[in-house]
């Protein structure tokens, strides 16, 4: 365990403004560190990684990590990593999101990334809110929940993230929570791992925006909640209420670099 | 899996990366970790950490590093966290520090 | 240049919008994503049919035009060259990813093949709506290069310049082609390999931690690293910094910004493309571009027969704006037309450059219809 | 090979409804007159909505000299196969341009003054495909150009047709050559004619 923070730190870019920039508590950081984690327990080459992220607070995290990193537009960062993602097949492209760039402005992009079912591992870190901007309504903001732009409570209902990246057809699908650290690391292992498109939800509480309009008192309050609240998908039982966590698609399709590489040598003419 | 054994371990708090959001604080199982008056963590009872590791995995701020007493190759006793050894503030030299440039977008 | 001769070149029969992919594919592109627009999509078919077929070219459909920036720029990154080609409505919805390639600097090549607008309009007829929004139509400020093509074989020859100042310039450049010269089909001759010009990118001269994504190279254009080969930078749509890392301070934004801006004014000369056709003697100017620089051409020698002297200006580069080929054109005849199929787009510009020197006539049609050579004529004599 | 016949500006219109296969019948036409003759060719067409059922045209424009302008102003050559196409394009027809009709399907001619054969029928009963209409048609227009060398126009129809389909277009292709040899007379002749009767026309003045 000791060396952990040691590891990060090789990581980061120390260039860079630290303290980031995320609110004290968010639970962005930690997924920052759970992504740093296993990229390192992978062994995966710095070089050849790509972080590319969208816009927002989890756009943020891209600037602070030394591997190649790219900050789109909002929404966007899916259709950024796709070309990426076929233009050199060798590239481990990981793309982060928020709830609002993977589920409201870019979630065509989302579903199509599924159907194609591109190798880009679709990191989606939902704080169900839109932190950056002062805390407005999301497509993940629980029904009746309040926001800036939601004062008398959300009257829409919210995406399941992973039903509907289940129903898009991506190729692997999880969920985890901040508070869930461990459990974090080793699905983000294997979500980089799976071939073809994989989503991993990682549930962060945003303290600034979401927890103080919504009665939480503190940061350790909105952890605890996550704690209190998820379960692991294995141990939920009929009319559990909690939010499953693991893992919850798993198949076999090939990658759409890896087909179309197949197809390439199919159409070539024999030497 | 950490050893659930206390007082072999250096807990090593950053003050200039902590934000004082107190996570750390409030899951240590030992209770080694205090805000002080400052809002930043402290180690108050360092004999009671178990490696468990939690702090150091749920620090957003990468601010909390814990380290054996005894590095690996069994000679070196460390009694206090070393700058340089955690990154952070040890591994920004001094004239690479710049006024922070918020940039805000929406 | 003897035995080049004897070399037997490939002769096509083939619409303008094919003609963009074979320019595209000389010039090197091995990277397409695009959305099926009328009247663009036969370059996307094209490309659909030949990419695959070669050494790493890429063909990529995808759910909408945003998604086909997205991904293009992506690929851009990678060191690859990419295009992506659209119609009207589709150009609207790239225009948000157009500053980002600006912002970030990445080579892209975007054909827009004009048709009737605003919204839908007219899908299958030609216009030339879409030239101040190539200019400025994405938001904030920003340089770009805007070309055009008028025949079928400038559509290949005009490609192969978009994609060379692309990668010269570290910057996205709009090819504008209309209905007319997408859909015409004349002879094109493919040119052999060794008889093009085909630049590329400069690559990074330093090693990684030297490396400055962002500074001012020789040209006064940074050299760019692909992702993937040891250096780990960062891109990013805010204003940023040397090293690629975003800024506000106030010192480092004028210096970008006043760097994106110079990057191209350096090289106008190079980047402004005319043709001129009889203005030797001329009082009597056009100035046109597109499929009417081509009625223009043949209104030009019918008022020749009759003993008028016509001269016609062609912009093969819309912006930046050909300011010294219009201005002397200005001084020297009495009157200028400007016909255009939009309501006075071009000739905006035109009658900023003139100041006041010449009498500008403008000529409009937005009738999903081609200006026709008699109707040149007639404004003149 | 022969030398080049040197032409002027030539506008062609090739017109009906969509299915005829007008658009395939430029783009031959054209291909052969720019590649295998030698010509500088634009060929145009209508597109869209308009192209699928409904009307369909494809202009070609031949000359010896660089083409400026590339669509039709006056047609030298109007084709028209269907009724509807034949009234709304012959007053794009220049005097002393030709008007080749499909004789069945056009049947009120807006001028006594045209050549027509019948070329559906041709298809349906000589080669026994509706299919082949167009490929008629091309080898009746490459008797009626005078520039077009019937050699030439067969060798573009083998580079451009699929070879499933070339043995029945090439037999096509003869069959309109003949028929029009046989029915229409030697080429000169029929641009001759329509010539004169122009020219008689003006003299009889149509100004009022």
């Amino acid at each position: 365990m000791s060396d952990v923070t040691k590891l990060i730190h090789e990581y980061l870019r120390h260039n860079k403004k630290f303290p980031h920039v995320f609110c004290a508590g968010c639970g962005h950081g930690i997924v920052l560190g759970s992504l740093v984690r296993s990229v390192h327990a992978l062994q995966l080459p710095k070089d050849n990684v790509v972080i590319v992220a969208g816009i927002g607070c989890s756009g943020r995290m891209a600037v602070y990590v030394d591997f190649n990193t790219v900050h789109t537009a909002h929404g966007r960062a899916l259709t950024f990593a796709t070309g990426i993602k076929m233009a050199n097949p060798e590239l481990h492209v990981i793309c982060v999101m928020g709830d609002g760039d993977a589920l409201s402005i870019g979630g065509n992009h989302l579903i199509h990334a599924a159907r194609r079912n591109i190798g880009v591992t679709a990191l989606i870190l939902n704080n169900q809110i839109y932190g950056m901007t002062g805390g407005q309504c999301s497509p993940a903001t629980p029904q009746g929940d309040l926001s800036m732009t939601s004062p008398y409570g959300s009257l829409e209902q919210p995406f399941d993230t992973v039903e509907l990246a289940k129903a898009a057809g991506a190729n692997f699908v999880a969920r985890s929570t901040s508070f869930h650290a461990n459990q974090l690391d080793t699905l983000m292992q294997q979500a980089i791992m799976h071939p073809g498109f994989s989503v991993l939800e990682a549930l962060t509480p945003c303290p600034t925006q979401y927890g103080r309009k919504n009665k939480f008192r503190n940061v350790v309050d909105m952890y605890t909640w996550l704690k209190k609240n998820t379960v692991k998908v294995e141990k939920l039982k009929e009319g559990d209420t909690r939010i499953p966590t693991g893992v919850f698609q798993m198949l076999d399709r090939p990658g759409l670099e890896e087909r179309y590489s197949e197809l390439r040598r199919s159409l070539r003419p024999e030497e | 899996m950490p050893k659930k054994k206390k007082g072999q371990t250096l807990v090593c708090v950053y003050p200039d990366w902590c934000k004082g959001c107190g996570l750390c604080v409030a899951f240590c199982p030992g209770k080694v970790l205090q805000l002080n008056a400052l809002g930043k963590a402290e180690v108050v009872q360092p004999e009671e950490c178990i490696n468990c590791g939690f702090c150091e995995l749920h620090c957003p701020d990468f601010a909390i590093a814990v380290r054996p007493k005894v590095s690996e190759n069994g000679m070196h006793i460390r009694a206090s966290c070393e700058p340089g050894e955690t990154g952070g503030a040890g591994k920004t030299s001094g004239s690479d520090v710049t006024p922070q440039k918020a940039v805000v977008e929406g | 240049m003897a035995h080049r001769r004897r070399r037997k070149r490939t002769e096509l029969f083939a619409q303008g919008n094919e003609a963009v992919a074979q320019g595209a594919l000389l010039a090197g592109c091995s990277f397409y994503s695009g959305y099926p627009i009328t009247p663009s999509t036969e370059i996307m078919e094209i490309m659909a049919q030949r990419l695959p077929r070669t050494e790493d070219g890429v063909f990529l459909q995808m759910e909408d035009e945003i998604a086909s920036m997205g991904a293009a720029i992506g690929a851009s990154l990678t060191g690859r060259k990419a295009m992506t080609a659209t119609s009207g409505p589709g150009f609207s919805l790239k225009q948000e990813l157009i500053g980002y390639a600006c912002m970030v600097e990445a080579p892209l090549v975007i054909v827009n093949v004009m048709r009737g607008g605003p919204s839908t309009g007219l899908p299958t007829s030609p216009a030339q709506g879409d030239v101040q929004m190539a200019r400025w139509g994405t938001h904030g400020d920003h340089p770009i290069i805007v070309l055009s093509a008028s025949t079928v074989p400038e559509c290949l020859e005009m490609t192969v310049v978009a994609f060379n100042m692309a990668e010269k310039y570290r910057t996205p450049v709009i090819l504008l082609i209309d209905e007319v010269t997408a859909h015409t089909r004349e002879k094109i001759t493919i040119p052999h390999a060794d008889e093009l010009e085909v630049l590329s990118r400069m690559q990074p001269a330093v090693p990684p931690e030297w490396f400055k994504p962002y500074a001012e190279a020789a040209r006064g254009v940074p050299a760019m690293a692909p992702i993937g080969q040891g250096y780990r930078c960062h891109v990013t749509g805010l204003t940023h910094d040397q090293m690629g890392y975003p800024t506000s301070r106030p010192d480092e934004v004028s210096e970008f910004m006043t760097r994106l801006f110079r990057k191209i004014d350096n090289y106008y000369h190079d980047v402004v493309l005319v043709d001129e056709y009889c203005l030797e003697d001329a009082d009597y100017a056009i100035v046109a571009y597109g499929c009417v620089a081509r009625s223009a051409h043949h209104a030009v020698d019918q008022a020749r027969e009759r003993g008028h002297k016509v001269g016609l200006l062609t912009l093969k580069t819309l912006f930046p704006f050909a300011r010294p080929a219009v201005e002397r054109l200005c001084m020297q005849c009495e009157h200028v037309l400007v016909p255009e199929m939009n309501m006075g787009q071009i000739s905006r510009e035109v009658k900023r450059v003139n100041n006041g020197r010449s009498r500008i006539r403008t000529l409009n049609r937005v009738d999903g219809q081609i200006i026709t050579p008699s109707e040149i004529l007639k404004a003149i004599l | 090979m022969k030398e080049l016949q040197q032409i002027e500006r030539f506008e062609i219109r090739l017109s009906g409804t969509g299915g005829q296969g007008l658009i395939t019948l430029g783009r031959v036409l054209g291909h052969s007159l720019a590649l295998g003759h030698g010509y500088n060719v634009t060929q145009t067409q209508s597109y869209g909505p308009e192209a699928r059922g409904g009307s369909s045209r494809a202009d070609v424009v031949v000359s010896s000299s660089e083409i400026s302008f590339p669509k039709t102003e006056n047609l030298d050559l109007l084709v028209a196969l269907s009724q509807p196409a034949c009234n709304a394009y012959y007053r794009f027809l220049k005097r002393g341009g030709v008007l080749l009709v499909d004789s069945d399907l056009v049947q009120h001619a807006p001028t006594n003054q045209f050549v027509g054969l019948p070329f559906t029928q041709l298809a349906k009963d000589k080669i026994g495909n509706e299919l082949t209409l167009n490929t008629i048609v091309l080898g009746t227009v490459t008797h009626l150009l005078a520039f077009a060398e019937p050699r030439i126009v067969r060798k573009s129809l083998e580079e451009t047709l699929p070879p499933k389909i070339l043995g029945l277009n090439l037999k096509a292709f003869n069959l309109g050559l003949r028929e029009a040899k046989r029915q229409l007379g030697e080429a000169p002749q029929i641009w001759q004619t329509a010539a004169e009767k122009s020219a008689e026309e003006e003299l009889e003045g149509f100004e009022d």
